[in-house]
Order: structure tokens, then C-alpha cells, then sequence
């Protein structure tokens, strides 16, 4: 269950002899729980349905977080709040490990973002890597346990089958059509990995807000490549979609509203395999325009 | 399509711009926020001779608690029991979208219910305007952060970004808020003009103002509301940032153009409109900048060449009216006889 | 072995003297604010630390703290001078000239956000300032003596920062008090004598600014303005003069303190099953405190107002 | 209580107790103003002259006894009285004129509701009676020497100007009662016998006339009755009759302590 | 300009001429006043009275003329000088006693740094001077009549009580030159008597007292010399023989037209 609630208050309610992780995110929580199988007792502080951007801790988080023996964060900005609070958690002798930057560190798909990007969860390519990385941190802290590698294969494994499910969808897609508008950048580790367009309405950070030529521009491109759907995002406004969707129509390209696609958090998807499979199959069937193939993929 | 070229360029796409031929979007929000400006302009200034400028931003602040609380309802509603426990408990299935009406009514209420705790801290305790409205701004917006770390614990129901969903952006603005901005233009309008004289008298005086049998109350209710209203309809459409700035800058702007309430109700609704205008027209000529924060900052800049040129008010024309004098002083002390000075009678 | 320390000493003791700290000195000198119709300050600075904090990150490319806290605190010294001199020279209303200013700051920071390289960044600048009081926790080892010197060390540095403030807030209440009173009476009288009303208003306003900018890093915003405005609203209402009303303003501020985090850390979990945000908790606290006075008041003496 | 006729006085004020704490700075004011007459209210700096005003007319709540105009309440007589407080307590930037000032006290009814921005044919068509308040106004002004002046901000005119000002909106309002606290203060000579004739025409005219006033030599000539006051009523009636050296002694030079009720209001 | 000697005026004006807008409010006022001497500055409400006191201490700016001060500038006099503006402009509401207004008169120097909130033993081992000012404010309050009031927040006094309590603060500053507009405003007669004997006495002791004054029947009693003016200086000199009827008139009770300087200032 969800340990962000009740849990933390007792901490007399541990099972005693079990070690605790805490992971940040659900999509790294779900990994984790998957490569430890119930040896070790873990946390997720994040809830589906939080985002991580805005994520203020309170006591129970910071108890769990002191009370950890090895967390797991994302890093690269995305706990924004928090990260000040991850040294000083360090500090008094918690092995904490960033995920997406271990799983990037050296990589030259880091290099091509510029900047940190922390949306790596949308590749899962990229983000199977975090099974034998979980794996290695776990097993510093359970020396005895000899079933985390072959746990670890089997996660990745099924990231990895993401991966292919992606490729056989977005394959579906019609070339002039794999062009992805949604509300923030959240999705340009996806893009790269499938060869699909990403374009946001507003920029990565929430502070920043889009303006009307990045607007017109987009509704331009709507038109100009007769792309079928735009996306909601579940952490964003969707006031701006819609204005691109009226602007569109206004020039005489009916486009349709693809769906709702979790970028920061799983939402009502509930976990990280759900959220994936949702997206991509939400932007297959809306890009390619019609339903009925989606429907047979699942 | 329009892109940055030389200025000679952005110059006659600015131009092509302001004769409506930017797209249907910019259109729309060219109509929409210079609706908004003149609406905020009219109804702001009032706001500004009550000392009450500020009051938009309390709105905006408490409005978050409104939303979090509407969410909090909201959530207990779906959750399958129905009771708030098992909604808590993280027991609850997946629950509805989110319901934006529901939490804008709920940011209404809120924003209003503090509107009157303002004006209740002005009315019946010593507590000055500016006090009340910052104290309850803050408490107000720390009880909606504190209430939104409780929603957090509604699982099944979306509460990702919950503090920053009711806010628009001007660029996004649609069809139904442009319309919903020329209602509130009217209304506004008509609101200032009809009322102009007892706005004025409670804004002055508003101790003659009730002895002489004004309905005090009900017109401060009234210009409250409308305050209320603009403040919602323009953060929910443009972001509280324009809105509150909208309400403000042309209307102390105005003030240093005029001497008296009529004009400064009017310049500030054309100030309003008029940088409503240039900031969005400016915003689609230029590469990447945000629509409301350019709408902002050409108001400010308004407000900075008034503060310096303006006839009335403004820094030099006060240097320059004394240089003129002095000047005019002097010759008319250095002429023979009695010049310059036709008062008849003075003996020296 | 040395029993593992206390979950209050952890979590619960720093962040509890900070927010005693912070809000006995906020108030004290908020007090001061709410005469000077300047209580929205506060508020203004917190919208108006946006450009500086884009402005750091742009020379220097990092959100290190040091260089965030210099560029917050100079976009907040900007814009209180600002504020002051558009009401003094160009005679704006003082609560529109907060308006004017902080808008104009806060616009300015989302266009540098666009046009400069932080859109690319995906970070909320302001969480910067964001301050959380939870996180002002106590790190100690593991096994570690908290008394140790190491342990002592990794007390949180904001501690020391507030404590800082609070000192020199204090000494300058104290020594500058009759300065202050005379200056924030009647100015040209304190002119005419020969004082320098400008400095001693400038120093309290510098040391405000600097107090709160140094609050929002630990403790965020909310917090920091509900502290600034509501005791000494609270406390107007109950006082006749000067030192009781500075005094108990102080006080005020630091009972909403404690009594905000408790019922962040102790009451909420026993009403809904968890804790809630401390800071949003204290800023509640601070209203309701202003709220209960302002209904005793009321229902006590239907005065409409002291003076006419 | 026996309800009133309706030729009450047009201003009364029964066993009035007024406290702003604990202390009563009011005590069982008993006295009522003769219609047609100007009655002055004269009395030491802190005897309670404005606070009975202000108590009158619901600015300061009264803590027992009753005030009455015409035998009902200040709430529903008061488009009948004109009252100009001892110190304005506004904003004197407001952007608003002299005239401005002044039209306040003649709008009534439906005329708030026509904008004066507007030109003047357009005010014409919306109510006939505009072009009469403007007369009104200018009236109202030139009666207080104050004509040149009717475009003039508020805040850009001398001390007794204003005080000039809010008088002529007083006068403007034709009322049939006049509660004037220190009217001529920092009013010069000149306008001050201008203003008393003025007066005393309303008086004859069947208003009635109630002003606090400091200066007792000229009490008795300007004045038709008096109430001299300290705290409690001291004396009242006729004005040459009733302010004899005693009684102004008693008021004026003898110091009062704090009325003794510490032990009830307490309690 | 010659340099003056060090028996100066007091308080002298040369040529003063002074303006909100285009029109000039004073013109070309030379007038002086007489060391050790009552002076009053009389004339109508516009005047230009307060604008003449205002522009000497330079809270308005002025257009040409200057104002000295025993041949000095202000700011080099000023700690000389004693100010009471006509109408203060201050935040009534201030949480001030009455004590703490009149001590700002008193408190020098290191004294400023000495928080009067302190027990009193530790304020004595701060400051010897703390006992003095203590006296020298209860003294202060205790000639204008307020005694009784020292702990009252301002806000809490009547009209006239809170125009006592900024007499007593500039009578507690222990001045050389006191400049007063309408210091007797609101104040009742009995402490008007008190007060113009006060200040009597500052003048016999070598002190010059100048104050605008609306009350011309005792003018010539209370004040040695006077100066009558309007918008120009009308005539000055010693009181009784000033003050002539035609004087009068022509101050008072002829309209006077704008002073014409509006072609020149809008060319
Ligand atoms: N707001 C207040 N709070 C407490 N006491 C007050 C307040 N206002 C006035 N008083 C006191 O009440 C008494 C009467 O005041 P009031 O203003 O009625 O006097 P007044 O007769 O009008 O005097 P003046 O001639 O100075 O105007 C005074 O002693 C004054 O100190
Ligand atoms: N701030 C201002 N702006 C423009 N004109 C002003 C301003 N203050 C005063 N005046 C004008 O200047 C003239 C002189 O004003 P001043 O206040 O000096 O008069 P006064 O002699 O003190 O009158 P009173 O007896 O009413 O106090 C008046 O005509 C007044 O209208
Ligand atoms: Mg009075
Ligand atoms: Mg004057
Ligand atoms: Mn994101």
C-alpha cells in the first residue's frame, strides 16, 4: 500500500528485522518494489497522483526519509524542493542514490538534452537501466540476498517490453503524422527513442508560460501538417490545449483532443507499466486516427 | 506564418498584427485582454481611492484554499463508501477527473469570503485596509497550503498541479473568455458610470456619505463583487499576474495624469485597454516572450514615462514648471513699476 | 551504545526554534510595517525575488545557494527602494506603489525566465526560496552523540542565520527605539531637529528586507508574510501604545509558531491521519489568532473607529 | 416612553452617558436645542462637545439615555440634518474639487446617479434638475467666498479654505438641522461674520442651529442660547442670561477630577 | 549680497516669492522679525501665510527670495527653532502618548539610543540626563493644561487637547525662535490665556515668538508687532498702529484678482 499516509506516524508498526527504502517517484518505486520482492521493506513518498515538481514534505515524509536505511530519488531537478534535503540526509550516514542521473551519467543522450532533463522515466529504453542499478544499491544493504540479479533481469526484461510495444505502436503511426503537441516538455526522451516530433506549449520549468507567437506558430504547424491530436497533460492546465484545438479549427483543420497523457506521475494510471502503455496507446490511436487498432495492441 | 526578421520587419508585422491580421488566436486575445484592461482599469481605479489596490491579490491567494477545499469535497463525493475515511485512507478507486467548475466555484467563494473579511477587518476594527488585506491574504494562503498537503492524501483523484490549475495564461485565452471579458467590460462600464457619483462620495467621505443616506454597505458590497469578479474571470483566463497588475498599473498611471475622478477613471479603462493592446500585439511579433508578462511590463513602462512626464504629477514637469516660474519671477521683478503683478492697492 | 536520539530532537527541535525564532523576529519588526502602511510589503517581496533569482542563475549557472540568496536579496532591496520612492516622489498611494512594483518585478522575471536559458530548466526558481520549515531537521548520525561537536556541526545553517537576525533585530528595536517612534510619528518634526528620518527608515528596511529574504530560504514565503502582517494586526487591536504593541506582537508571532507546528506535527495526524505542511499550518495559526482578537474586539466594544 | 409629537425638538439628547472606556467622559447630559434658534455649545478643551456630536449622529456608540431629532432616531431624521465634524478625517490628495465637494450635499435621490463627466447638454437631457444643483453649488460656494475657487482640488487649498469648503456643503444641503463642531476654526474674520449672518438667516428661516464654539466674548452676539458643558451639563439657556462669570468660572477654571465612577464601571 | 552680522534677525524674509502652480501665492515679501518681540501674521484665509512659514523651513520650495534665520540658512538654524504647522500631518492612530510627543522635543543626541521602556534605575545608570527630560516634559504638559493626559495615546485626546500637547512639545524645545500657525486654533480661552502668557514670558526672556493669528480683535493686546498680509505683504509694523481700520479693510474685505503671471509662465 501507499506508505506516504498512516504508516509514518508509527514507526512501531515496521516489521523489525526488515531494511526500509524510501524511493521519491512511483516510477521508481515500482522498480524497486519489483528487484527487492519483499525483502526489504519500501516506501514510495511521492503518491500516484502528486507532483513531483510541487512535492512539499511534511514531518511524516522527513521521518520516513531519516528513518531510511537506502533511498532512491530522481534527481536533476525534479524533486525541486527536496534536493537540498537529500545532502543532508546523506549526511548522517543514508546511502542515497540519484536514478536518472546514475542511469545517464556518461551517456550522449544527456549530452543532446544540454540540460538536465529529468523526464527519463519516458524512455524505457533508458529507464530499464534502473533494474541492475536498484539491484547493485540493494544488495550493498542486503548482502545475503541472492535473488536480486535474477529479479533485476526479469524487471528489465519488462521494461524492455515497453520499449517494443512503443516502437510496434508509434510504427502505426503515418510518418507525416508522428508530431506529439502537448501542454510542457515533458516528453523529449520519448520523442528521441520513437522518432516522433515533440512540441510544448509551455517550457520545462513551471514558472516559464508560453507566448503567442510560440502559439500561433504551433497552431501553424497543426495546420500546415495536418497533425489529427493534441494532448492534456495531467499536471498542466489544459486551458492552452484547447486554445490551440479553437485556433485550429478556426483555419479549418478539425483537431481532436487525443486524450490525457501522465507525464510527472502515473495519475489514475496507478503505476509506472500502466502510465506507459496509457500514453503510448493514447498517441497511437489519436495520431493515427482511428481506434480500433490500439484496441488490438492491448 | 510570422517570425523575427529585421526590426523594419517586426515593426510592419506589429503593425499587421494590430489590424487584426495575427491569427485567430492572437485576435482573440487582443479582444480579451483589451476587454479585461478596460474592465480593470474602471473598477480598479475605485479600488485604488478606497486604498484598497491589493485586495485582487488577497482574492487570488485565498482562492487557493477554495480549490483545495472544493477538491477535498470533491474527492469525498467520487470515493466509493463515501466517507471522508476511507477517501483518506487511500482505500478510494480511481476517481473522476477533476472538475474545473467545481474548482473555480470553490476558488470564488473563497476569494469572495475574504473580500468580506477585509472589509469586515476595515468596518468594525481599527485595523487600515492595507493590514487587513495583507493579513488575510497570508493567513488565507497558508491555510490552502496547508490544506493542499491534505489533499495529497486523497489518492484516486488528480491533485498534481491543484495550485496552479486555475491560473490561465493570457496567450491561451479561448472564444467563450473573450466573451465572458466583454460581459465583464460592460458591466464594469456601466457599473462606474451609473454608480460614478456614490462611488466617489464613499470613496472620499464615507462618513457624509452615510449621514447624507447613501447605502454605503450595499455599494461597497457591489464595488467588492466586481472587483471579485474581474480578479476570478481574469485569473482563471490571463493568470493572476496580468489581472492584479491590470487593476493597478494604469490606474495609479492615471492618477498622475488627472486631477480629478472622472478622467481617472477613464484614462485608466483606455491605459488598460491600450496596453492590453500593445503588450499582446507586442508579444506576437516577438520571438518567445510570455503575452501577460509583456501586457505587464508596457504598463509599467507607462507608468515610469508618466511618472516622469506627466503634466500633472510627474517629476519633471514639476522641475520644469518651477523653472518656468522662476524664470517668469524674474522678469517680472526686474520690470519697472509694478509688474506682472495687476493686484492694484499693494504699496512697497 | 548511545540510545539512537529522540524523534524530537531529529525532526522536531531545529525546526521548532527556527520557527520560534523567525516568528518573535518577523513580528517585531512587521510591527513596524503595519504603521508605516507598508503591510503588504512582505507580499510584494516574495513575487519580486523572481528576476533576481533568474539574474543569479544566469551569470553565475548554478542554483547554488549563495548566489540565489544575493540575487533574492538584491531584487528585494530594489524593490523596497523602489516602493519608497514612488511614494515619496511621485506621490502613488503606498499600497499601489507595492502593486505597481512587484508586478513589474515579477513579469520581468517570468520574461527572463523565457529569454534567457531557465525555461530550459526544469526546475521552480522560486523553490529556491521555498523554504521549507520540516527540512530545517537535524541530521544526526546514526549512533552519534547529538552533543558532539560533529553532531553540533550539522545543526541546519539557517538556525544560525535566524538566530543571527534575531539578535540583531532585537538590539536595533532596543536601541533604536525612540528613533524609531519619533521617525515613524512625524518625520519632518524629526527632520527639522536635525535626525535623519531617510536613514533610520532606510536601516529598518534594509534589516527587514534582509530578515525576510533570509526567512523565505528557510522557511518559505507564506510563512514568512502571514508572520509579518497578522500578529501585529492582532496585537494593534489589544494595545494602546507602542511598547506593548511591538511586545505583544512578538509574542503573538511566536505563539502562532508553536502553536502552527504542533498542530502540523501533533493535532493533524490525530484529526486526518497524517502531518500537513507546517508552514501553511503556522500561517493558519497566525490568521486565526488575528481572527479570535478581531471577534472579541468586536463583540466587546462596537467602537467604529478611535479617531474623528 | 411616551412617544413624541410631532413638534419635538429638533435636537435632543436625554440623561446621555457616552464612555470610550472605562471612564464616562459624558454624564446624564440632559438638553435639547429650540428649533428656529442657534443654540452654542461652549465649553473647556475635552468637555465632551464633539462626543456628544458624534454620539448625536451614531459615530460613537452611547452607552445609556437616548438622542432624538424631532422625536426619532438620528437613522431616520438624518436627510433633515447636516452635520461638519471638528476634523475631516480624510484623504486630502483625493482628486476631487471644490464644487465636487460641495454637489455632494445637494444630490439626492436619482441625481447620484448622473455622472457629472459628462457634457453638459447630455447632463441636461439625463435630469432636469442638474442645471439647479449647479446653481446650487456655485451658490453654496460664493456664500463662503469661495467661488474663485470651485474648480480647485481639495487638497490644494489653504487650511480655512477647506474648512470654507466643507461648510458650503453643509449650507448646500439645506437641511433643516445644522451641527456644526467649531465651525470657524481657521476661518478668518471677514467669512466668519459672513457665515454668521448667514446662519443666523437659516435660523430665522425656521432651521435650527447648533455650534460648538471657543470664543465666549462674542457667544452671546452670535448666538441665541447656550449649553455650556463639562462633561456634565453645567448650564443652559439664553445666552446673555446664562454665561455669567460664575458659571463660566465653574466650567472653565475650575479643575475637574475624573468623574468617580471607576468602582462601577468596573464592575 | 552683503553678509549679515551676527545680531541678525532672527527670522527675516527678502523678496519672497512663492508658487504651487503658475500663479505665484506670495509676492516679493520683505519683512522681519523683531528679536525678543511677539510678532502675529495676519490676513485672510488664502493668504499665503502657512506657504510663508512653510517656505522658510523649506517643506515648500521656494520660486525666488530667500528666508534666514539670524542671517542664517534654515538647516544651519535649526536646531534654534521651534516649528508648529497648522494642521499636522500625521497618522493620528500612532500608538504616541502624550508624554513620548513632547519628549521628541526634548530628547539630544546619545539620548535617542535610550529606550524609555527600561526599569527606571537602569535608565538612570544610561543616561544622567534621563530624570531632566523627564521633569522638563511633565513641566511642558503641565503649562499647557495637560498633566493629567501624559499617558494617553494622541489618538485619544479631543481637538483641542491634541493642538496642546505639539504646543507643549515646542515649548519643551527650549528654542530661540518659535514659529507658530494658528497655534490657538480649537484651543479654548482658558488655555489661550495661559498660553499667550507663556509665551510672553519666552519673549521677555530674549526669545522671538512669530504666529499666525485669525483672531484680530486681540491682536494689539496679545502681540507687539504685527504683519498683515495678502498674498503681498500689506503693511507691518508695531501692532496698535498697524492694525487701522483702512489696514484692514484692504486685507480683508477686497477682492483680490489672481496675480497675473500666466502669459509669461505658459510661454
Ligand atoms: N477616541 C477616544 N478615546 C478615548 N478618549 C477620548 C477619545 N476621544 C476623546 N476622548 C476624551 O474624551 C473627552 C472628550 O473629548 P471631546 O473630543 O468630546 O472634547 P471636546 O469638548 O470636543 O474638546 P475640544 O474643544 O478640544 O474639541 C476628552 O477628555 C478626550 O480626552
Ligand atoms: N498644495 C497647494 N497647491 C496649490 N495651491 C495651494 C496649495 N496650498 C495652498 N495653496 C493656495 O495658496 C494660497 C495660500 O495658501 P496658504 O495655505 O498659505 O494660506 P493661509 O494664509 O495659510 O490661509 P489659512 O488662513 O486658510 O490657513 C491659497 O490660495 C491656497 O489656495
Ligand atoms: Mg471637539
Ligand atoms: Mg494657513
Ligand atoms: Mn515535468
Amino acid at each position: 500500500r501507499d506508505g506516504s499516509a498512516a504508516s509514518a506516524t508509527d514507526s512501531g508498526a515496521r516489521e523489525p528485522d526488515k531494511k526500509v527504502v524510501v524511493c521519491t517517484t512511483t516510477m521508481i518505486g515500482d522498480i524497486v518494489r519489483a528487484v527487492a520482492g519483499g525483502t526489504a521493506e519500501v516506501h514510495v513518498l511521492f503518491g500516484p497522483t502528486v507532483d513531483p515538481h510541487l512535492f512539499r514534505a511534511t514531518r511524516d515524509d522527513v521521518q520516513q526519509l531519516m528513518a531510511a536505511d537506502l533511498v532512491f530519488y530522481n534527481g536533476f531537478g525534479l524533486e525541486g524542493y527536496l534536493e537540498p534535503t537529500f545532502r543532508r540526509v546523506a549526511e548522517s550516514g543514508i546511502d542515497l542514490v540519484a536514478v536518472a542521473e546514475s542511469i545517464l551519467k556518461g551517456d550522449e543522450a544527456m549530452q543532446d538534452a544540454g540540460v538536465s532533463d529529468p523526464h527519463v522515466w519516458m524512455d524505457p529504453h533508458l529507464w530499464a537501466r534502473t533494474a541492475p542499478l536498484v539491484a547493485e544499491a540493494l544488495g550493498r544493504l542486503l548482502p545475503d540476498s541472492a535473488g536480486l540479479p535474477g529479479r533485476a533481469a526479469d524487471t528489465n526484461a519488462r521494461i524492455l517490453a515497453l520499449d517494443s510495444f512503443a516502437r510496434e505502436a508509434i510504427a502505426t503511426i503515418p510518418e507525416s503524422a508522428r508530431t506529439l503537441v502537448t501542454a510542457h516538455d515533458a516528453f523529449r526522451y520519448f520523442g528521441r527513442r520513437y522518432g516522433l516530433r515533440v512540441e510544448g506549449i509551455q517550457g520545462l520549468s513551471t514558472a516559464s508560460e508560453g507566448g503567442l507567437q510560440a502559439l500561433e506558430s504551433l497552431v501553424d504547424l497543426l495546420v500546415d501538417e495536418r497533425i489529427p491530436a493534441v494532448f492534456f497533460e495531467s499536471t498542466v492546465s489544459e486551458r492552452n490545449v484547447k486554445a490551440l484545438i479553437e485556433g485550429a479549427a478556426a483555419r479549418g483543420h478539425r483537431v481532436v483532443l487525443g486524450g490525457t497523457l501522465h507525464s510527472d506521475a502515473p495519475g489514475s494510471a496507478g503505476n509506472y507499466e500502466a502510465m506507459m502503455k496509457h500514453n503510448i496507446s493514447t498517441i497511437a490511436t489519436a495520431l493515427r486516427g482511428d481506434s480500433t487498432a490500439t484496441e488490438a495492441l492491448k | 506564418m510570422i517570425g523575427p526578421a529585421s526590426t523594419d520587419g517586426t515593426l510592419a508585422r506589429w503593425f499587421e498584427v494590430l489590424t487584426l491580421s495575427g491569427g485567430y488566436n492572437t485576435n482573440v486575445v487582443l479582444f480579451g485582454v483589451a476587454l479585461l484592461g478596460l474592465a480593470a482599469g474602471a473598477v480598479g481605479s475605485f479600488a485604488m481611492l478606497k486604498k484598497q489596490s491589493l485586495v485582487a491579490d488577497a482574492f487570488a491567494h485565498a482562492s487557493l484554499v477554495g480549490v483545495a477545499v472544493a477538491f477535498l469535497v470533491q474527492a469525498w463525493f467520487h470515493s466509493w463508501s463515501g466517507s471522508p475515511e476511507a477517501a483518506l485512507a487511500g482505500a478510494a478507486r480511481p476517481g473522476p477527473e477533476r472538475n474545473m467548475v467545481v474548482l473555480l466555484v470553490g476558488a470564488g467563494i473563497a476569494g469572495a469570503a475574504a473580500v468580506a473579511a477585509i472589509e469586515f477587518l476595515v468596518r468594525k476594527t481599527r485595523l487600515r485596509a492595507d493590514t487587513a488585506t495583507a493579513a488575510v491574504s497570508s493567513a488565507s494562503f497558508g491555510a490552502g497550503i496547508a490544506t493542499l498537503s491534505i489533499a495529497r492524501r486523497v489518492s484516486g483523484a488528480d491533485q498534481a498541479g491543484l495550485d496552479s490549475l486555475i491560473f490561465g495564461a493570457a496567450s491561451s485565452m479561448t472564444r467563450a473568455d473573450a466573451y465572458a471579458m466583454a460581459a465583464l467590460a460592460l458591466i464594469a462600464a456601466l457599473f462606474t458610470a451609473v454608480l460614478f457619483k456614490p462611488l466617489r462620495a464613499v470613496a472620499f467621505n464615507d462618513r457624509f456619505a452615510r449621514t447624507s443616506g447613501l447605502p454605503v454597505n450595499a455599494i461597497d458590497i457591489a464595488l467588492g463583487a466586481l472587483v471579485a469578479a474581474v480578479t476570478l474571470a481574469g485569473m482563471q483566463a490571463v493568470g493572476m499576474l496580468l489581472v492584479v497588475a491590470l487593476l493597478i498599473t494604469p490606474c495609479a498611471t492615471a492618477r498622475l495624469w488627472t486631477r480629478a475622478v472622472g478622467p481617472l477613471v477613464a484614462t485608466s479603462a483606455a491605459l488598460g485597454a491600450t496596453c492590453g493592446v500593445l503588450g499582446v500585439s507586442l508579444s506576437r511579433v516577438l520571438p518567445s516572450v510570455p503575452t501577460g508578462a509583456v501586457v505587464v511590463l508596457i504598463a509599467a513602462a507607462a507608468f515610469v514615462v508618466s511618472a516622469l512626464f506627466a503634466p500633472e504629477r510627474g517629476l519633471l514637469a514639476g522641475l520644469r514648471r518651477e523653472r518656468r516660474m522662476r524664470a517668469a519671477v524674474l522678469v517680472a521683478l526686474r520690470a519697472p513699476g509694478d509688474p506682472g503683478v495687476n493686484s492694484g492697492g499693494a504699496e512697497r | 551504545m548511545i540510545p539512537p536520539p529522540s524523534d524530537f530532537l531529529v525532526l522536531d527541535a531545529a525546526p521548532l526554534a527556527a520557527v520560534v525564532l523567525a516568528a518573535f523576529t518577523l513580528a517585531l519588526l512587521g510591527s513596524f510595517l503595519v504603521l508605516q502602511r507598508q503591510a503588504m510589503i512582505g507580499d510584494a517581496m516574495a513575487h519580486s525575488v523572481l528576476p533576481g533569482l533568474v539574474i543569479a542563475f544566469v551569470i553565475t549557472g548554478s542554483r547554488a545557494p549563495a548566489p540565489m540568496f544575493m540575487g533574492a536579496l538584491g531584487a528585494a532591496l530594489f524593490a523596497s527602494l523602489a516602493i519608497a520612492a514612488l511614494t515619496r516622489y511621485a506621490r502613488v498611494e503606498p499600497t499601489a506603489a507595492i502593486g505597481v512594483v512587484f508586478t513589474t518585478l515579477f513579469a520581468l522575471g517570468v520574461l527572463l525566465v523565457e529569454t534567457t536559458g531557465a525555461r530550459n530548466v526544469d526546475l521552480d526558481l522560486d523553490c529556491v526560496l521555498s523554504g521549507q520549515l520540516e527540512l530545517l531537521f537535524w541530521p544526526i548520525e546514526r549512533g552519534a552523540s547529538p552533543w558532539s561537536g560533529e553532531s553540533l556541526d550539522r545543526l541546519p545553517q539557517p538556525l544560525l542565520t535566524l538566530a543571527t537576525m534575531w539578535a540583531m533585530s532585537v538590539g536595533a528595536v532596543l536601541f533604536g527605539w525612540r528613533l524609531l517612534r519619533a521617525t515613524l510619528f512625524d518625520r519632518p518634526f524629526t527632520q527639522a531637529r536635525g535626525l535623519r528620518p531617510g536613514l533610520v527608515r532606510g536601516a529598518l528596511l534594509l534589516l527587514t528586507t534582509s530578515t525576510v529574504v533570509a526567512s523565505f530560504e528557510a522557511l518559505g514565503s507564506i510563512l514568512v508574510i502571514a508572520l509579518l502582517t497578522c500578529p501585529p494586526a492582532a496585537a494593534r487591536l489589544l494595545t494602546r501604545t507602542l511598547g506593548a504593541y511591538v511586545a505583544l506582537s512578538a509574542v503573538l508571532g511566536a505563539s502562532a509558531g508553536l502553536l502552527g507546528y504542533a498542530f502540523a506535527t501533533r493535532g493533524a495526524p490525530i484529526l486526518i491521519g497524517g502531518t500537513i505542511d507546517a508552514s501553511g499550518s503556522v500561517a493558519a495559526a497566525a490568521g486565526l489568532i488575528l481572527a479570535a482578537t478581531a471577534m472579541v474586539t468586536v463583540l466587546r466594544r462596537p467602537v467604529a473607529s478611535p479617531t474623528g | 416612553m411616551i412617544a413624541r409629537s410631532n413638534q419635538a425638538e429638533p435636537f435632543a439628547v436625554e440623561n446621555l452617558v457616552v464612555a470610550y472606556r472605562a471612564e464616562p467622559v459624558l454624564w446624564n447630559v440632559t438638553w435639547s436645542a429650540r428649533a428656529g434658534a442657534m443654540s452654542a455649545i461652549v465649553g473647556p478643551n475635552g468637555a465632551g462637545k464633539s462626543t456628544l456630536l458624534n454620539a448625536a449622529v451614531g459615530l460613537v456608540p452611547i452607552v445609556s439615555g437616548r438622542a432624538t431629532f424631532w422625536g426619532e432616531t438620528f437613522k431616520d431624521a438624518r436627510h433633515r440634518i447636516a452635520y461638519v465634524p471638528q476634523r475631516e478625517s480624510i484623504d486630502w490628495d483625493f482628486p476631487i474639487t471644490a464644487a465636487q465637494v460641495v454637489e455632494m450635499g445637494i444630490t439626492h435621490g436619482a441625481a447620484w446617479l448622473v455622472p457629472d463627466f459628462l457634457p453638459r447638454w447630455s447632463r441636461r437631457l439625463l435630469g432636469k434638475g442638474t442645471a439647479r444643483a449647479e446653481s446650487k453649488t456655485h451658490g453654496a460656494l460664493e456664500r463662503v467666498g469661495m467661488a474663485d475657487f470651485a474648480r480647485r482640488p481639495i487638497g490644494e487649498l489653504s487650511g480655512g479654505q477647506q474648512q470654507r469648503v466643507f461648510l458650503a456643503r453643509a449650507l448646500a444641503q439645506e437641511a433643516e438641522l445644522y451641527l456644526l463642531d467649531e465651525p470657524f476654526a481657521g476661518v478668518d474674520v471677514a467669512t466668519e461674520e459672513i457665515l454668521t449672518s448667514e446662519l443666523r438667516a437659516l435660523a430665522r428661516a425656521g432651521k435650527t442651529v447648533v455650534a460648538v464654539h471657543h470664543d465666549l466674548e462674542d457667544v452671546a452676539d452670535r448666538f441665541d442660547d447656550v449649553a455650556v458643558l463639562h462633561r456634565e451639563l453645567v448650564a443652559s439657556g439664553p445666552a446673555k442670561a446664562t454665561l455669567t462669570e460664575a458659571t463660566i468660572v465653574r466650567a472653565f477654571r475650575q479643575p475637574r477630577a475624573p468623574l468617580a465612577l471607576d468602582s462601577t464601571a468596573h464592575g
